[in-house]
């Protein structure tokens, strides 16, 4: 059975649950034939599912749940990431030391469905978001960390894994920054979930395969966390743009190992309800209006750890 | 004989000197400035370093420093050129995986030759689409009217916003690989061509027009033997430009498709991961595709005027 | 002026007049203004007739034979060219049209310009290069098949043009001004060419000339134009046999009607001298 | 035989056959193609009568045929509108959005890409001129310019949004890096169009270099310099969107497209394309009016 | 064939030779081999002479006037133009050069294509004007200066280059078959008026044409050429007064002359007629 797997970004190790359930053949044993489909800066998940260009999809949960209620009704199958790897890193010597301080900054966002967490938090401290005295200026950050070390602004957002280690790469000491990881704010969003389309749950046959294609892919991530440097060379190895280095991939791999470690597959309802409460009280401009219904299920989890 | 032969030769390498000379004075030039503006401009991180580590350095130090950064802001042509040649000449095109013979990621011919691949197909397609275009364009008022406003509206649209759409489309009824980044390298590369061709086609004078009204020859007689070979020198012009777009297209392309492979994917890549070097080396493989794409076409233009005659 | 000089009784034997043009009138609408470039033209060509136009620069003599070819659209009036519109004779492919400058095609050699109307109408291979040299030779280009117009000189690039307008055999031949770039003796020697063509095809021939020994030499009529507006103000019947040797230019009756056509030209000039 | 395909019945009958074919493979297509058949008919009545109103209704009802088209497909086939909204949809979205879509406009078009296409045009210009009056800048430059000129937006996007910051600024040399190479090509081009004698006429003059140039050669490049100011109007649009991607101020029609894409509000997306091609339509027409102001005596605009 | 035509005794007490040409070769280098278009010419022209070039066509008449004019560079022999190299007279603007075609700027009008060289000298607005007109009127094209080259007929064209030409006063005019395209009247009445401006201003002219009648009026001597390879075959002295009425024409002196050249050019033609 073929089952096509839409990536949110272009081959790492935040991915490499599923590229080592390929190389171990794990989808094998399974009886699937998977395609894993990096992504891009330019790749919305939720068009490509709803295109039909593959049959399930990776995606951060506020960017899903609008899809969600914009008519694209797509469904949680489950959750390898239990936490959020999300933060934002700033300059130490800019005087910033809490996020109070944050006012009257330049700080770069990522945009394309992920600044709904950044816009959440801002409406929580009461910062207004449009600039000016008391306000953030926000940029639209491009994918790397060039307007930190340009000091084009004062904060920008990072991964813990990825690209807050390319501005420790890039010669700065961890001193000189200071970060505030959005878990520690109170304002985390699940990220990586597994989504599929609401009406081919309806379908037995797809459901099957769904569960097989988690539980291995569950399998490759738990043999990753064990085994984080062959997992690494694994990701690197599938990498075709040839651009990644094996240092990078290999301390990422360490990272995202600590965000993928409290689960199981199955979604945390806890967790879920975190997020659903923080983009409900995204200010003026709320991510959703109301709270979903149906967007996430168990189903596939349950039959896939049970057995 | 001898004589002739050595004379021959000498003016050979005389021309040559003649034509590269220039060229190299150029380009020690733009070097140098280059090396100037490498060091202007990584300069503050090699200082901000050094104060953080509590340093003093000399002049040389810094400007020693600044040419050579891991991460530069801009890097220096020898670390271009030197990444360049490692990606080049020190990998195999191909290699063993999984024993398999596939192309090896870390070889920037492998990445040229993905990219090259769709902007030929696509270059093909869209001088063809522009080509037919602006002949109905010329021939029909219906279409002269209605077509043009929309071929230049549908070039303002922005191709990144769409290039996903399309090969998100595009994959859910089958079709993917080659053909998706063809139609994108296309869509950019037809437009140059249209407004180009319709310029040339109408070029020729009255009188030409009227000889051929006295043979009372047909519409396709009239193309054949006369807008066509008359509209040549703007043909090429045009294809030059289109040739650019269409590498552009494809570039372009990659991106949405996943960015695996080609040089636009090297690229974004490249600029994820913050690596400057890597981003300069695979823009300079991308430019020297368009250039040569860009000389063969001149050379094209210059042996088909020269064999028409227009060439004095 | 002779009379009434629009008509003359048609041979009854003969077949319909091959140009009929009843009160033309045409006028361009330029920048500055409307320019009358033909005002109430009447005139009757027959098959086999050789009519020569002469007249000031700027009397419409171009802007007629345009009309005659349906290049361009009379304003008012009516002109059929055998029995047919303009437009209708031109698809049936009867003109031969010699353009007052060259007009040669700059990315084809003289060969294949004057092979040009012979693709077009479909002749076969062997034919086109069978006439291509004959008529090279004709005008006096033979060698020069293989070169480009801007490599000839301008009376080269004439003879060219005229030969790509005799390579197919029009019923109808239109010539303006072809031999203007020429020298005395060429233009002797085609004049003779074109006579002796005329003579064996019993083509129809409008000539423009500048020439008034030419215009005497050539033709069965004499048609003689005056500007502002373009008009006719003389048509003069040219009597003089048909087999016509060049010295026939030295007696009495070819000065006489020459002399006829000089009076005509000069009534229609600003000169008076 | 001639007289067949002449026969004016030829084309309304071949259409009802493409039309009945479309039905019964299906009951869309055939719709479809009526619309689009019927449409085409009556803008070749329209465009062959002749009649002054010809110009201007013409093409929008072929752009009306478009839409209509769109407007079917969209809704026969159920598309789904995170994938391509109905045109009716966009022009609901498009009303109601028009103080962002004003303010992407300005950013964007009037600062990011106006700036940019004057001053790119400008410099290839000044560049032609100097290649084409130094052989040894024509035999040095010439090469290594187009060498330049070809390096991808999408690489050099990036790096100069580092080097010129995010606001419209880096935008406007983005621009200028995409308009200079059609510019300058078309510009020596057109240097190089005027005739043999028309310059022997002014070597007999003695005339200067500039005397030539000004008298001359400009007038005698205007038809392919057009060439090139037209295809950059296009040119400098995309460049100032696609720049915005790579970097922008919460402002801007790239970055609103971008955003919009990921929050799958394609209506917005569209609304903001549409805005483009409007402003694009709008330059280009521009030029195409200063063309025909400037080189009515060129054959192509007789 | 008249002795040693190539030189005459220079008239010690007159300035030096205006041209002064010594075994001139020109070949010109085609797809189809080279064409040896001017082979061993030498010329000398004074001061004040009217010199006319008659030949068949492709005989090199241009190519010499623009060896002459600096245009193109002989490949063999040498050139003087008053003293200097040709590439320096014409920086001194010493020429006034008539085309063969007329060449007129398509997006200028008649009258800013005759003000053009006169821009270019640097000629005050007034005088431009002035000169304009004075120009214009000489050649009978009062009323056409607002039109565009193209809505003008071909030997308008033609007047309006010669107008062009003759507005700034170049002391050498070179002028290719200026009235190919006139009608007689025309063309006698732009005769007169050349030779009267030659006479007024001394000016030295070379002038190509076909017309024997026209080369004898105007010139003071008359160079004859022959092609394959281009040569001069005879220079022929007319010592016809200066002051010439068109009647002339008729006298026995002037036919004598007349019938000279004419069996100098049929020398250098190929029929035997
Ligand atoms: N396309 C045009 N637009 C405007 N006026 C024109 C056009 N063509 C010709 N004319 C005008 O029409 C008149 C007649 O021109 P035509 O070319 O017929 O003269 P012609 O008798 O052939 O003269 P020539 O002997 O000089 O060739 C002239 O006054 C000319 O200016
Ligand atoms: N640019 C050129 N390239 C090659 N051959 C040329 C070129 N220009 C002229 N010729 C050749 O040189 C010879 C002389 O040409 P030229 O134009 O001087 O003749 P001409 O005496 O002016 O003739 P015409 O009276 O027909 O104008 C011709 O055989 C012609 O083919
Ligand atoms: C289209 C798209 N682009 C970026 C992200 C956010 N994101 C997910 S992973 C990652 C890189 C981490 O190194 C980023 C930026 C997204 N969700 N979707
Ligand atoms: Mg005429
Ligand atoms: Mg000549």
């Amino acid at each position: 059975d073929e089952v096509t797997l839409q990536l949110q970004w272009v081959t790492q190790a935040q991915f490499a649950g599923y590229y080592v359930a390929l190389e171990n053949g794990y989808y094998e044993a399974e009886g699937l034939d998977v395609t894993i489909q990096p992504g891009g800066p330019d790749i919305a998940p939720p068009q490509v599912l709803a295109g039909g260009g593959a049959d399930v999809m990776l995606n951060w949960m506020p960017s899903a749940l609008a899809a969600r209620e914009r008519g694209l009704p797509v469904v949680n199958i489950a959750q390898p990431f239990a936490s959020s790897g999300l933060m934002l890193t700033c300059w130490a010597d800019t005087g910033i030391t809490e996020p109070a301080d944050l006012a009257g900054r330049t700080i770069g966002v990522w945009f394309f469905g992920n600044e709904y967490p950044f816009l959440s938090w801002m409406s929580q401290l009461g910062i207004p978001t449009d600039g000016g005295e008391n306000g953030v200026t926000v940029l639209q950050q491009g994918f790397n960390v060039d307007p930190l070390l340009q000091r084009q602004a004062d904060c920008i957002s990072t991964m813990t894994y990825n690209e807050y280690w390319q501005v420790i790469d890039a010669g700065v000491s961890p001193d000189d920054l200071i970060t505030f990881k959005y878990e520690d704010q109170g304002v985390a969003t699940l990220e990586d979930g597994m989504w599929v389309l609401e009406e081919n749950l309806e379908d037995p046959e797809f459901v099957d395969r769904m569960v097989r294609f988690v539980r291995a892919s569950m399998e490759g991530w738990k043999w990753a966390e064990e085994n984080p440097d062959e997992a690494a060379l694994i990701v690197l190895d599938y990498d075709e743009t040839g651009a990644q280095t094996e240092e990078h991939q290999t301390r990422m791999m360490g990272e995202v190992a600590l965000l993928t470690a409290g689960s199981n597959g199955a979604l945390d309802v806890a967790a879920y309800e975190r997020t659903v409460a923080t983009l409900l009280a995204g200010g003026s401009d709320p991510v959703i209006t109301a709270e979903p219904e149906g967007a996430w299920t168990h189903m596939i989890t349950d039959q896939a750890l049970s057995e | 004989m001898r004589a002739g032969l050595g004379g021959g030769l000498m003016r050979g390498m005389a021309g040559t000197v003649h034509h590269v000379m220039p060229i190299l004075a150029v380009l020690g030039v733009i070097v140098a400035l280059w090396y100037a503006a490498s060091v202007g401009m990584n300069r503050a991180w090699t200082l901000d370093q050094a104060e953080r580590a509590g340093e003093e350095l000399s002049a040389g130090e810094v400007i020693a420093d600044a040419m050579n950064q891991e991460r530069p802001v801009l890097p220096t042509p020898h670390q271009v050129f030197a990444e360049l040649w490692e990606t080049t000449a020190g990998e195999p095109v191909m290699r063993e995986r999984r024993g398999e013979l596939r192309g090896n990621p870390r070889s920037l011919f492998f990445h040229a030759y993905q990219t090259l691949a769709p902007t030929l197909l696509g270059f093909l397609f869209g001088t063809t689409l522009g080509i037919l275009l602006a002949i109905g364009i010329v021939h029909n008022r219906a279409m002269d009217m209605s077509v043009m406003p929309w071929a230049i509206a549908s070039q303002t649209i922005p191709i990144l916003a769409i290039a996903p759409m399309v090969i998100v489309v595009l994959n859910s009824i089958g079709i993917e690989g080659l053909l998706p980044k063809s139609l994108i390298s296309a869509y950019l590369s037809f437009f140059p061509v249209v407004v180009g061709m319709v310029k040339g086609l109408r070029s020729p004078g009255a009188m030409d027009m009227d000889l051929l009204k006295t043979y009372s020859a047909g519409t396709l007689a009239t193309l054949l033997k006369l807008r066509l070979p008359a509209s040549v020198p703007y043909l090429f012009t045009s294809l030059k430009v289109a040739i650019a777009a269409a590498l552009v297209g494809a570039i372009v392309a990659e991106l949405p498709t996943g960015a695996r492979f080609g040089l636009g994917a090297r690229l974004l890549t490249g600029s994820y991961y913050g690596q400057t070097i890597q981003i300069w080396s695979a823009l300079f493989m991308a430019a020297i595709c368009a250039a040569a794409l860009v000389a063969l076409i001149g050379l094209a233009e210059r042996v088909t005027l020269k064999r028409m005659g227009l060439a004095r | 002026m002779a009379g009434d000089p629009e008509y003359r009784m048609a041979d009854p034997a003969t077949q319909p007049p091959v140009i009929e043009a009843k009160n033309l009138d045409l006028t361009f609408q330029t920048n500055d203004g409307p320019v009358h470039a033909l005002k109430d033209v009447s005139l009757q060509i027959d098959k086999g007739d050789f009519v020569s136009f002469i007249g000031p620069s700027g009397c419409g003599k171009t802007t007629f034979l345009r009309v005659i070819a349906a290049l361009e659209h009379p304003t008012g009036g009516a002109i059929t060219v055998n029995g047919m519109t303009p437009d209708e004779a031109r698809r049936n492919r009867a003109y031969g049209y010699v353009f007052q400058a060259a007009g040669l095609y700059p990315w084809r050699t003289i060969e294949k310009n004057v092979k040009l109307p012979l693709e077009i109408m479909g002749f076969s291979r062997a034919e086109q290069e069978e006439r291509v040299r004959n008529v090279l030779q004709l005008v006096d280009l033979e060698g020069f098949g293989k070169k480009y117009p801007w490599q000839l000189s301008g009376g080269m690039q004439q003879r060219a043009s005229i030969a790509r307008a005799l390579a197919f055999d029009a019923d109808l031949l239109l010539m303006d001004e072809p031999f203007g770039a020429l020298d005395e003796i060429v233009r002797d020697h085609l004049n003779e060419q074109l006579l002796k063509l005329w003579a064996r095809t019993e083509k129809t021939i409008g000539f423009v000339t500048h020439s008034i020994p030419e215009a005497v030499y050539l033709s069965t009529r004499i048609v003689v134009m005056s500007p502002r507006p373009g008009r006719i103000t003389d048509v003069i019947e040219n009597d003089l046999p048909k087999e016509r040797p060049l010295d026939i230019r030295d007696t009495p009756e070819f000065l006489e009607i020459a002399h006829r056509v000089r009076e005509g030209l000069r009534a229609g000039h600003a000169y008076d001298d | 035989m001639t007289a067949f395909w002449r026969s004016p019945w030829l084309g309304p009958s071949v259409a009802l056959l493409v039309v009945l074919a479309g039905f019964a493979a299906d009951q869309g297509l055939g719709l479809i193609l009526a619309v689009w058949l019927a449409a085409w008919g009556i803008n070749i009545w329209l465009s062959n009568s002749g009649r002054a109103i010809g110009g201007f209704v013409v093409p929008i009802l072929f752009g009306a045929t478009l839409l209509v088209l769109w407007e079917l497909a969209v809704r026969l086939y159920e598309v789904s509108p995170v994938i391509l909204p109905a045109p009716s949809a966009i022009w609901a979205r498009l009303i109601t959005s028009t103080d962002t879509l004003w303010a992407d406009f300005v950013q964007t078009i009037v600062k990011g890409a106006m700036s940019g296409y004057v001053m790119g045009c400008a410099a290839a210009f000044a560049v032609a001129l100097a290649v084409d009056r130094s052989p040894f800048l024509q035999r040095g430059l010439l090469p290594v310019g187009n060498f330049i000129a070809a390096l991808p937006i999408v690489g050099t996007a990036p790096i100069l949004v580092m080097w010129y910051g995010f606001g419209w600024q880096s935008k406007a040399a983005v621009v200028v890096v995409m308009v200079f190479f059609p510019m300058l090509v078309n510009t020596v081009q057109g240097l190089k169009a005027s005739e043999v004698m028309q310059r022997d006429l002014m070597r007999t003059y003695a005339a200067s270099y500039w005397q030539t140039l000004f008298k001359l050669r400009l007038p005698a490049a205007l038809p392919f310099i057009f060439n090139g100011l037209k295809i950059c109007t296009t040119l400098a649009l995309i460049g100032a969107i696609v720049a915005e991607f790579f970097g922008s101020p919460t402002v801007g029609m790239g970055f609103r497209i971008k955003i919009e894409v990921g929050r799958l509000a394609m209506d917005m997306v569209w609304s903001s394309i549409v805005v483009a091609a409007l402003a694009g339509t709008g330059l280009y027409g521009l030029m195409a009016m200063l063309e025909r102001k400037l080189t009515f005596w060129h054959p192509s605009q007789r």
